[in-house]
């Protein structure tokens, strides 16, 4: 342990606990507190999969610039639960600041004491431990008391008593922590950013909700499955105010099934699951692409195969998603990277699937969804979704065939004409036929309009760095912040980050920057390399290097940085 | 007499002659028509069967999916616009087997639906295969010594999950199967038709004359309210009883929904009010 | 007293303190050992859900499979070695949500296997979600204003489907739990066990108490034998009964497969007869 | 239509009707004559999604020596029904002898005419007209009547009265096209060869199950689907010979579960499946990854998306099988190309899937399935299946890590230890464990096996032609007779044929001949090429053309020829 601490422009502060213990309240209350102080703040959690005991943790970044990214580092570690040291043991080093119940953890070098339980029993109850850690921590990082007692205020205004003894708790762990800096001569030089205040704070369940409502969502039927659960309770919990038919259905078949009965009869559908949900609804997916129907379906990664890492994070289910579903029909892939880029990929999800009448998979993980920062605003778009849906006249015919490979989409109900969709391949007006030539026309059909979703409907790529670039990084999803923190503290004059939110079909701009670059390095959260693949497969181009991580964990900034510091020296 | 708007003309049927199925087809087309319901609003959903084609002969709407599928389907469409008349129509195999998670969570749902099942008791369009309504010692291709599981009760289950609406029919009986099929339509509610009907080509044992001989129907002092009475019938197998079985009016899935509770309107009227969505983000200060 | 050979020792229990998944993991732990079964010859097979985790804390072998698949893994491994005593045990969530459809169909089928399902009327691994069995107005993330669907009634489906067993149990009271499983166990043919059990971490309606004050046994008149009455005692819901509804011996799946009609060792004892077929390869000359 | 037809060591006819109307009755009597007439023969059949009705027709070739690719000339034309015909038009060329009841096919120019309504009557029936038109067909090929005979004597042994009445319409048939030889002056010079008759006949359906026997297949739990019916059904009627647990599922999803309770169990089970349903399996087979179970899965291919064609050929599901399953874990996938390919390809998956715990999946296509010809002998193996299951000690770990990554498999049963097999990342005991170094062990462990799929264990390649080419041809499954003999009639000096039956993982072997080959030429029948598109991500190595068919039905030995042609020319 260092013996004169200083927090320069940040400070990674980590809490770890059992499940059960109230992580997720000291996330939240140290959170909203570090923001009301005028801090940028980063915060993600790794748990396991059982809802008592264990070993929890969340990992809080808070700095005077924005911070969007895992770190490894810890400058303080704030220990609730014997159990949860071990797992975090190899994160700590010399430098970082250990704090425990000297009860507890009478073993532990150079800890800094607080002991928790002794003021729990004080205040009366074990739980008040959270807040007694809020207090202390915020006084070592010498913030008002005012944003502490502020954010304990909002989120216990419906309980006086719990609110009183919350303050009391604070109040007592601040006065350690006041007692602990002079003693330490602990230093903190972050400064606050006055606009932070103001900002939003949410997480990527929330900005992904938050983007479907914003692409039109009306309806989710979908099975829980972690990590995919949160957006699909998010929808539920504003159905009323936006008008959203929720319904947890009886397993994953029957989810997207519904999906699609919404979106024939008109409405905006998407399904929120996880690999092993997703794999159950291939087969939904075809019947998308063969009936020619929209689908936004929402992908939400963790560690496979099976039942895997039911908590943990990942980037493994890409190659599912590109082939999932029988026979052959256009679909796009978009993976967001930041909580702006969750929003804008969940609305455009929902523009590309009823432009191109096919199935769009926004494909998100455990720690995308379950990270979140303060941002300046989401890009909400000015006008609503495009009504895309005619009024059918009389003769309609669902698969006329037109030049684009689009047929004018009427539903049930709205026009004279009647839909008829077909599962079975069919003619133009929808019947069934075994006819050779119209099996071609439709297949033909179908697959032109990939082009739409390779062009005018794509999702940008975004490049960080110089242009004239000879190494180029590629990531996609959410590794962007981690990768884009790596790039720019390195900051190699010759090494660019493409970004690719949309990950099938790559764009034209996309494989050129891909072809052009001298040395390639894809950085993946997977162990197979499925993007490296993927851009083989389409381009032809082989990746000089695939940077790989399949532990369970999301790539830290560090390690990033040290392996781009390696390959700029070699 | 104005033609039957509900007959799709000039199509090729698919069935073989004889069938069961051509029977349902008019009786169908005669219920919806005898009920003065409009083809632009009614929609029929299917799975995939022999079964499953009738919505390719009707003048209606259809949504011809995934074998097994049929229900939640049906049950999105119904919710996502209730003005709709909505009638989910398959087979056996296909609403029993392939989709029986479905019939079960569908009946606990209670959308206002008609759901018709054309029983023949075996695999039609596979080629002859045992259905979950096949019989003990059925033999097919695939059961060559017999079949050697119980028979799927349709019935049982839906009256044991409470379902608001439940009926056997039998091709064979026009008068008695239309006005169960127009009963079944009007009701509010999801409603069950296990339609008894035979496969001339891959079903000898249960033939015209089998379901003539084995079926009866429920006796007229049977009380459609009385869930333990209707149960006991539906477990009777010699003969099979014929008739509405149980009825209980219950409130139906799309009207309880939260997304309905201030917005009425179908689904495909409604636009989302950014404005509102611009002050849920603020929320996230 | 030995120690009992079920017991797993130097386990870290991932369930909630006061959970009733406990008491299960304690009453089979010696209803198992009571019955002087090999743990050897024993297999347990779950799904995925923190019932389903109990597997992994019992001295057997174990196959913790799908979400909602322990069903046909459970059958198949009986019918593979009908030497073996095979336990398919899973959450309420697991076993009638995503599993509904193998549930109806393992009842058909019969195979002698005892399939017990902890029924805490929610979803607990996943945090708190409505299960099929939560009672309607349930309160959740998901159904923030209260489930609207039919509570899922598992006995009078297995009724409806002729189990062969079928049986509540509440893990609230150990002498008659413990008994009710052990005659499940015991029992040839397919037994279902609802085994009612608190989850006290997001079943705040359905807890010890609830139970205690919202159950009460069947009236030791009660006749397993007679299946219209076992039914009409299985829609009861207020108390909800408990003790064994019905039963009825049958014949098991596994005996009556072909495959089994001469050769009747497990198939890890077979191998391929190549002279044989080389003679059927002859055939197709 | 020709003045004088004359047939050279080959004759390919084909006959049409409505399903329900006997055709398959007609090319089974007429197969068996024509091989009893010691001719090579190929059949094959393309039918509707229909019981009744519709139109339906089989291709037969007979040859002197072996045939076993669909032609699309058509010699003999036999019409049963009105409808059959404009389907068949494009195929009838001006040599085409077409030959029809004259009543109803009064407008057909040049008919060859054979009052089958008539003649049918004076035997009894309508039905009759079958063995009318095989006595007519082989009076035409100038067969001795007794190979008719015999093979409707061995068809009708159970009915002494049908048997007369076919061998009597038979007779009517053979006497109007013996009249009909003269007076159309029709030569045929097919040579015999006596070494046919005693040869094996079958179709694809049955090699596969005759080659699942052979790898040991004792459990298929199934559920119906077209086109991999025929092969579950093939295993129930021989379930008490030899010992196999046949079950009709509720659905897929059981069946392959069952499937893999079995393998833990001891058995060695098999799904047999078609896209639709395949689609539905992908998290069961993500559970074998992730348990190392084998597991052997059958998908026979039928044009998607959806529903599709569901009677059908294509090769549209190499994509599916691929990636089918969440997560990351190996597979094997075969595609066999011929009958004793199919026979090996199915016995391999099983010594495949048993020696590397892992699914392999048997690719093949209806028109594999559904076509059949004569063969010398199929490969059976001289010792049975190896055993691979250990007997248990007390501390027996299910996962214990290896050099290899395979960990010996036990039983529950079989030895004194318990055999502990979990769907969550677990640890060597089985045990479900969310330490990170664990998880990475694991995934190296099950990675690692991909190596034993992609050498020892694989099912080699094929070159046909010169060693020494310029331009390779590629092609998997069912495609490999049709390009063998357009090959081989081109029989360009610098064109080589490279079949690959097992397509995933490709060895080295196939990788350096297709890295070698200076135009490389993918055939596919398929639209988006995929397995071209497999080659690019595994070897970076683009094609230079995709030959592809997506019509549902198979490529033509004259399709293929031409643009072979073509191709050596330009
Ligand atoms: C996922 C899937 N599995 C299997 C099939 C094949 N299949 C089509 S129809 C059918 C059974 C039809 O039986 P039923 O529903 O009783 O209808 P019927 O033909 O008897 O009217 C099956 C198994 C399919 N289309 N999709
Ligand atoms: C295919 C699939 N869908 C969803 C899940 C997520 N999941 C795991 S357990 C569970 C529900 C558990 O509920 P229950 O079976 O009642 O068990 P409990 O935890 O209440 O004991 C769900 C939805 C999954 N693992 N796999
Ligand atoms: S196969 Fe049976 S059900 Fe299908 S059309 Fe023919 S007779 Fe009817
Ligand atoms: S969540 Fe509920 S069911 Fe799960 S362990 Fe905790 S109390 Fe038990
Ligand atoms: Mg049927
Ligand atoms: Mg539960």
């Amino acid at each position: 342990m260092r013996a004169q601490p200083t927090f320069n422009n940040e400070v990674s502060i980590v809490l770890c606990g059992e499940a059960g213990q109230g992580i997720q309240t000291i996330e939240t209350v140290l959170t909203g507190t570090l923001k009301a102080s005028g801090l940028h703040v980063f915060a993600t959690k790794e748990f396991m999969s059982r809802i008592r005991g264990g070993s929890n943790s969340t990992s809080i970044r808070a700095a005077t610039s924005p911070v969007r990214a895992y770190a490894e580092r810890i400058d303080l570690c704030v220990l609730l639960d014997r159990d949860a040291y071990p797992w975090l043991r190899p994160r700590i080093s010399p430098e970082t600041l250990v704090i425990g119940d000297p009860a507890v953890f009478a073993d532990v070098e150079g800890l800094l004491p607080l002991p928790l339980t002794e003021l729990a029993q004080q205040v009366g109850e074990k739980i008040y431990a959270n807040a007694i850690a809020c207090g202390f921590v915020t006084a070592l990082l010498g913030l008002e008391p005012t944003a502490l007692e502020a954010t304990l205020q909002q989120m216990f205004d419906s309980d006086r008593d719990v609110l009183a003894k919350n303050l009391r708790a604070a109040r007592l762990g601040r006065e350690r922590g006041e007692a602990a800096v002079s003693k330490k001569q602990l230093t903190c030089r972050i400064e606050a950013d006055a606009g932070v205040t103001g900002q939003l704070f949410l997480n990527g369940s929330q900005a992904v909700g938050l983007g479907a409502i914003a692409g039109g969502c009306n309806f989710i039927g979908s099975y829980p499955m972690s990590p995919s659960t949160g957006v699909l309770q998010f929808l539920a919990s504003y159905a009323e105010r936006f008008g959203i038919l929720v319904e947890q259905a009886e397993d994953e078949i029957s989810a997207i099934n519904m999906g699609l009965g919404s979106w024939y009869a008109g409405g905006r559908a998407m399904v929120s699951t996880s690999g092993g949900g997703f794999a159950l609804m291939g087969e939904g997916i075809s019947l998308a692409g063969g009936m020619e129907s929209p689908m936004v379906i929402h992908l939400a990664q963790r560690p496979g195969p099976a039942t895997g890492l039911p908590t943990r994070t990942e980037q493994g289910d890409l190659d599912l998603a590109l082939y999932a579903g029988h026979g052959e029909f256009p679909r796009a892939i978009l993976a967001p990277g930041t909580l702006e880029d969750a929003f804008d990929c969940a609305r455009q999800a929902f523009a590309m699937a009823d432009a191109s009448q096919s199935p769009v998979i926004l494909l998100t993980d455990q720690y995308l969804l379950d990270s979140s920062y303060n941002v300046p605003q989401l890009p909400i778009p000015a006008a609503p979704h495009e009504h895309r849906i005619v009024e059918t006249a009389a003769n309609y015919r669902r698969y006329a065939l037109t030049e684009s490979g689009l047929s004018p989409r009427g539903i049930p109900g709205y026009g004279r004409g009647l839909v008829c969709a077909d599962s079975d391949e069919h003619d133009q007006a929808g019947f069934i036929t075994e006819r050779s030539e119209v099996r071609v026309a439709m297949v033909d059909k179908r697959l032109k309009k990939l082009a739409l979703l390779r062009g005018e409907a794509a999702v940008p790529h975004r490049l960080f760095g110089p242009k004239n670039h000879r190494r180029l990084l590629v990531g996609w999803g959410s590794t962007r912040p981690a990768i884009e923190e790596a790039r720019a503290r390195v900051n190699d004059p010759e090494t660019a980050f493409l970004y690719c939110p949309q990950v099938y079909p790559l764009t034209a701009a996309v494989q050129q920057l891909l072809l052009r670059a001298q040395r390639l390095i894809v950085v993946e959260n997977n162990a197979t390399a499925q993007f490296a693949r993927l851009i083989q497969r389409e381009t032809g181009r082989l990746a000089d290097a695939d940077w790989l991580q399949y532990d369970g964990l999301p790539f830290s900034v560090e390690n990033l940085e040290t392996r781009l510091r390696q390959e700029v020296c070699s | 007499m104005t033609a039957n708007p509900f007959i799709r003309e000039g199509c090729d049927i698919a069935w073989c002659p004889g069938c069961g199925n051509f029977g349902i087809l008019k009786l169908m087309s005669e219920a919806l028509a005898e009920l003065k319901l409009d083809p632009q609003q009614t929609v029929m959903v299917s799975g995939i069967g022999q079964a499953a084609k009738i919505p390719q002969y009707l003048q209606t709407h259809f949504f011809n999916g995934l074998h097994g599928r049929a229900l939640p389907v049906a049950t999105a469409i119904k919710a996502s616009n209730p003005t709709l008349t909505v009638i989910a129509e398959s087979g056996d195999g296909d609403m029993y087997g392939e989709g029986g998670n479905h019939f079960i969570h569908c009946i606990r749902r209670n959308p206002d639906l008609t759901n018709i099942v054309h029983n023949n008791m075996v695999y039609g369009l596979t080629k002859g295969q045992a259905s979950p309504t096949s019989q003990r010692g059925f033999a097919t291709p695939l059961q060559p010594a017999g079949v050697i599981l119980e028979p799927f009760n349709p019935l049982g289950v839906a009256i044991s999950l409470d379902a608001s609406f439940v009926a056997r029919a039998f091709v064979g009986h026009k008068e008695q199967t239309r006005d169960i099929l127009q009963q079944a339509i009007r009701h509010r509610g999801y409603a069950l038709v296990d339609l008894l009907q035979p496969c001339v080509t891959f079903n000898k044992l249960n033939s015209y004359q089998w379901f003539e001989a084995n079926t009866r129907y429920l006796d007229p002092d049977h009380d459609p309210g009385d869930r333990s009475q209707a149960f006991t019938r539906a477990i009777e197998e010699d003969p099979l009883r014929l008739g509405v079985f149980y009825r209980k009016d219950k409130p139906v899935f799309e009207e309880q929904l939260d997304g309905f509770k201030t917005d009425k309107r179908p689904l495909y009227q409604r636009q989302v009010d950014l404005a509102e969505l611009g002050k849920l983000v603020g929320e996230f200060t």
